[in-house]
């Protein structure tokens, strides 16, 4: 009976920012999936509700050298300093309304547990985290077409993207049903991975080497000797992760080839990424 | 310490009064105090244990009666009704068309209830809009499949000898959660005896620690 | 809260928070329950005088 | 028309004078209260917050009534522990202004919450990892506490007094208050700092992220300690006031000096200390996380380096050295001077530490995000200053808060002493 615990899966993403064309699917599908509610006037986004959100980042260069990449950020399932799951909000929240389910290594929010004091947002570097600053309003008849496998939410409660967990659940079930141990990769997709049209999102089982996710990440399971509270830092040089020196250890990788582009993933001094920029490639050759 | 207030008040009266203080008026007014106290007690206690549930959930009855008892013997165990769909979610309670595969517009029996099922929604091809007793909030996922095939687990251990039943309970609605009243449980106090009794997070929990050995995370069960 | 709360770990963090916590919690409440009764005594051994003092 | 209620042989301004100025402070109150049923009636749309600013005006208003409230656990600690007896000519009021504090942050708490009628859950389902947990917890303790330390103050208006029983109680839990301040002081020493520890433990905000000891990063101790420290200016300005607005002495010069000294060493020590804790988090924490210094105080619109010298250098090692230094903390003048500044420099780190920690950019491509509060923000901010002034209206005129009143006030007469 205690299989069915047996077995530690590692969500994560990784989204090729050279194949992202910025066209919003990814946002739409998110939205579609799980319900998220929106405002009438969407024209303050501080205030409106995007589990996926595409930011725009430019070199900041003059024509013709000007660059421009879209970057899709859903919530990143940080597993915390060192790995073991203390992610920023999690270990914030007051009521236990979110926590870092080790089987997954998705950070869950509960909405009927969520009282709405809003420290897990202020916790969360990514601005991952949204807020239901109205009951959502539904046009007429709208109500009809939402996913009855993701529970709505109230206002005054925070909400946040789940990787798509209800599909999970589902693939979990048939394999249940069809006595398998487990599900295949292509069984759980989030929705955002399903809805690129470029194919920049690769979603899988980082834990799994078969997976497309872990090949192309090649997560390192030892801490980064620069800063011990980093773990799973990628082996390909030309993946990164957003903030990763803060040590949040985000299961959402990036892949560019532009060196800009990766730059632009964390906060350096000066100088300093000049040193940090090809270290993976020497850990790899020193590695062997 | 409502006895001792009053008994207090009390003599401060008689002091500003008369300056002196009898101590057998001070007895009188603690012993009201303490009469007082104690009929507080029980109305409270009283009302808590058999007033409050009955304010605290409507009751409401199925559409017509239901006998559960009689179908199993003519179409088989629950699975005959509450099947699998092949996606491997649950469909839970059977639709019409379901029940049509035995009932016709002919009456099976002649019972009141059967007359109302086929006049009402037979003939006229209505869905019957059952009351479910174990219906979870919506931000509930629980996968039939994961207990009853992966876990071999009888249904009898969430839903008690239902399936035995010749008649339809009322169904009681929490009147501010909108909840059934067997989440919760019979038990006011929230005491149970048979695994069946409620259907609570922690009755969730306490079995999956016992035999998978841990409690579970938040996603597990919720959505 | 409560060792019958969902929550409810016997762990080292759970001890070190609630034990605080529940100590604190008995000695205010211990200390008023004290004072309460006392004063009722009190009152009730009152002399005619002795509230003036 | 209510003489009967007024203390023992000491003025009071007439009822209509006093009831027209209670109308005045009442009407903000109500201002502060429609605001109150707009926000739980509507929602947290009312307010100008967003999903960049999930902590705001409030959330500072709650920290800051909260750091100069501190003087009551400070005071108490230092009366009923360390018996410095001089200091029971203040104890009452800075009860006082403590329960005023603390009822406020505990009400601005219920608004804050987007789902007020799960606030229990806080308790309930309590993480106790979560240092909000701790705050929760300890602040609704210490609220009792503060509570129980000013029934007896309750209990001692003449007409209560008269009643048997209250006379008992009131002496008697006098008699067992060095219990009661022993235990606020240990819960208010961890509510205070959990309240620091709830910008210091967000490594995912590097402007508020501090290194420390064990689960406590040192924010938690800075909070405690600066609590310590600028509370008593509160209580010393919070008098001053009183004694302004009364026209009468309440409390005698050697209570003040003496409770501005200890402040004053208090404020110095501390500030050191957070001038250490500045330092170590530029030079070390911060570029570890790949920003620089200026990062946090440029390109934006309001921070700069001139809140940084405000909280520490005017508002911090200034009020300390006045009042450590005993001329100028003899000098009213310079000694109002450095109480006001004192309240402003507490209140100052609050405010950067949880307005300045949601505006900052940590992302690389994001921007800095500055708010204005809504009407409704500000309303309710200001009810809690309207209500402690009704609070201590009230408690002035019918309650013994200052024992020296009339041996200050009204020599003439022989001095009666209470408890």
């Amino acid at each position: 009976m205690k299989q069915e615990n047996k077995k530690e899966h590692k969500f994560g993403m990784v989204i090729d920012l050279d194949k992202c064309t910025g066209c919003g699917s990814c946002m739409v599908s998110c939205m579609a999936e799980n319900n998220v509610p929106f405002k009438e006037d969407e024209s303050n986004k501080k205030d409106s509700i995007t589990w996926m959100r595409v930011y725009k980042l430019t070199n900041g260069k003059d024509f013709p050298e000007t660059e421009v990449v879209y970057m899709p950020r859903p919530c990143q399932h940080c597993s915390g300093k060192g790995g073991h799951g203390h992610s920023p909000c999690v270990s914030v929240c007051p009521a236990t309304a979110t926590d870092y389910g080790k089987d997954t290594g998705i950070v869950s929010q509960i909405y009927t547990r969520c009282f709405g004091c809003r420290y897990c947002m202020g916790a969360c570097p990514y601005h991952a985290r949204y807020f239901n600053w109205w009951d959502p309003k539904w046009p007429e008849g709208m109500e009809n077409y939402l996913s009855p496998n993701v529970s709505p939410r109230m206002r005054g409660v925070v909400e946040k993207c789940s990787f798509c967990y209800h599909r999970y659940q589902l693939a979990r079930e048939k394999a249940y049903l069809e006595e398998r141990e487990e599900i295949e990769e292509m069984e759980y997709q989030t929705a955002c991975t399903t809805a690129c049209p470029a194919g920049a999102i690769v979603f899988g089982d980082l834990n799994n080497p078969e997976h497309e996710v872990t090949k192309i990440v090649k997560p390192d399971d030892h801490p980064d000797p620069r800063n011990p509270d980093v773990v799973g830092k990628s082996r390909n040089p030309k993946v990164f992760r957003l903030l990763e020196r803060l040590g949040t250890n985000t299961k959402v990788y990036y892949l560019s080839e532009r060196e800009w582009v990766r730059k632009a993933g964390d906060n350096y001094t000066e100088g300093e990424w000049e040193t940090i920029k090809n270290h993976h490639g020497k850990t790899q050759i020193s590695h062997g | 310490m409502s006895a001792i207030e009053n008994k207090s008040e009390n003599r401060s009266t008689e002091n500003a009064g008369e300056g002196v203080s009898e101590d057998t008026r001070d007895d009188k007014g603690l012993g009201l105090g303490v009469i007082f106290f104690l009929v507080a007690f029980v109305v409270c206690f009283l009302s808590g244990t058999f007033l409050f549930p009955k304010l605290l959930y409507s009751k409401k009855e199925q559409p017509f009666n239901f006998d559960h008892a009689l179908h199993t013997s003519e179409a088989g165990d629950c699975e005959a009704c509450h099947y699998y769909r092949e996606d491997g979610t649950y469909s839970g309670n059977p639709k019409l068309a379901s029940c049509l595969d035995c009932h016709s517009e002919e009456p099976l029996g002649e019972t009141e209830d059967e007359a109302i099922f086929v006049e009402e929604y037979v003939v006229k091809g209505k869905e019957i809009p059952w009351l479910v007793y174990s219906r979870q909030p919506d931000c509930v996922f629980f996968s039939h499949a994961a207990h009853t095939i992966k876990a071999k687990m009888d249904c009898v251990e969430c839903h008690g000898h239902i399936g035995e039943s010749t008649v339809s309970r009322p169904y009681e609605e929490n009147r501010l959660t909108g909840y059934s009243r067997d989440i919760w449980g019979k038990n006011i106090f929230g005491i149970k005896k048979n695994s069946w009794d409620r259907m609570k997070m922690d009755d969730c929990a306490e079995c999956h620690k016992e035999r998978t050995g841990h409690q579970g995370y938040c996603f597990q069960c919720h959505k | 809260m409560f060792p019958f709360c969902f929550e409810w770990a016997w762990d080292m963090a759970h001890a070190i928070f609630f034990g605080g916590l529940w100590y604190a919690v008995g000695i205010l409440g211990a200390g008023m329950t004290y004072v309460v009764i006392k004063s009722a005594y009190d009152t009730m051994n009152d002399s005619g005088d002795s509230h003036h003092h | 028309m209510d003489s009967a209620l007024i203390p023992e042989g000491v003025k009071r301004t007439s009822f209509p004078k006093f009831f027209l100025g209670m109308a005045v402070v009442g009407a903000v109150v109500l201002w502060g209260l429609i605001a109150v049923v707009l926000i739980w009636w509507k929602g947290l749309n009312q307010t100008n917050m967003n999903d960049y600013y999930g902590f705001a005006l409030w959330i500072w208003a709650d920290l800051a009534v909260i750091a100069v409230g501190g003087g009551a656990f400070f005071t108490g600690l230092l009366k009923y522990i360390f018996k410095v007896d001089e200091l029971k000519n203040i104890i009452n009021f800075a009860v006082i202004i403590g329960v005023i504090c603390y009822s406020s942050a505990l009400f601005i708490l219920a608004i804050d919450v987007g789902q007020p009628l799960r606030s229990w859950f806080i308790f309930w389902h309590a993480n106790v990892h979560s240092m909000l947990t701790e705050v929760a917890f300890c602040l609704s303790c210490y609220f009792a506490v503060l509570v129980i330390e000013f029934i007896p103050n309750v209990l001692e208006n003449r007409q209560l007094n008269k009643v048997s029983f209250f006379h008992h109680l009131a002496h008697n839990m006098h008699g067992v208050m060095a219990v009661f301040a022993a235990t606020g002081a240990f819960l208010s020493f961890f509510h205070q700092g959990s309240l620091g520890g709830v910008a210091g433990v967000m490594y995912g905000r590097p402007f508020a992220f501090r290194e420390g000891l064990l689960i406590w990063p040192w924010t938690f101790f800075l909070f405690t300690w600066s609590a310590a420290a600028f509370g008593p200016c509160f209580t010393l300005l919070v008098t001053k006031i009183t004694e302004a607005v009364t026209g009468k002495k309440l409390v005698s010069d050697k209570t003040v000096h003496l409770l501005a000294k200890i402040s004053g060493w208090m404020i110095t020590t501390y500030i050191i200390a957070k001038i250490i804790d500045t330092i170590y988090w530029a030079t070390v924490t911060v570029p570890a996380s790949g920003f620089t210094f200026s990062h946090f105080f440029s390109n934006n619109a309001f921070y700069g380096y001139w809140i940084l010298f405000a909280e520490i250098v005017l508002c911090g090692v200034v009020p300390g050295l006045l009042l450590i230094y005993k001329p100028t903390r003899e000098n009213s003048n310079l000694r109002l001077l450095a109480i006001i500044l004192g309240v402003i420099g507490v209140c100052l780190n609050r405010w950067v530490m949880v307005l300045q920690v949601m505006a900052v950019p940590v992302m690389s491509f994001d921007t800095w995000a500055l708010y204005i509060p809504s009407w409704q923000e500000v309303a309710t901010t200001i009810l809690p200053v309207a209500y402690g002034i009704m609070f201590i209206a009230l408690a002035y005129r019918y309650l013994p808060v200052f024992p020296q009143e009339k041996e200050l006030n009204y020599p003439a007469q022989p001095v009666v002493e209470g408890e």
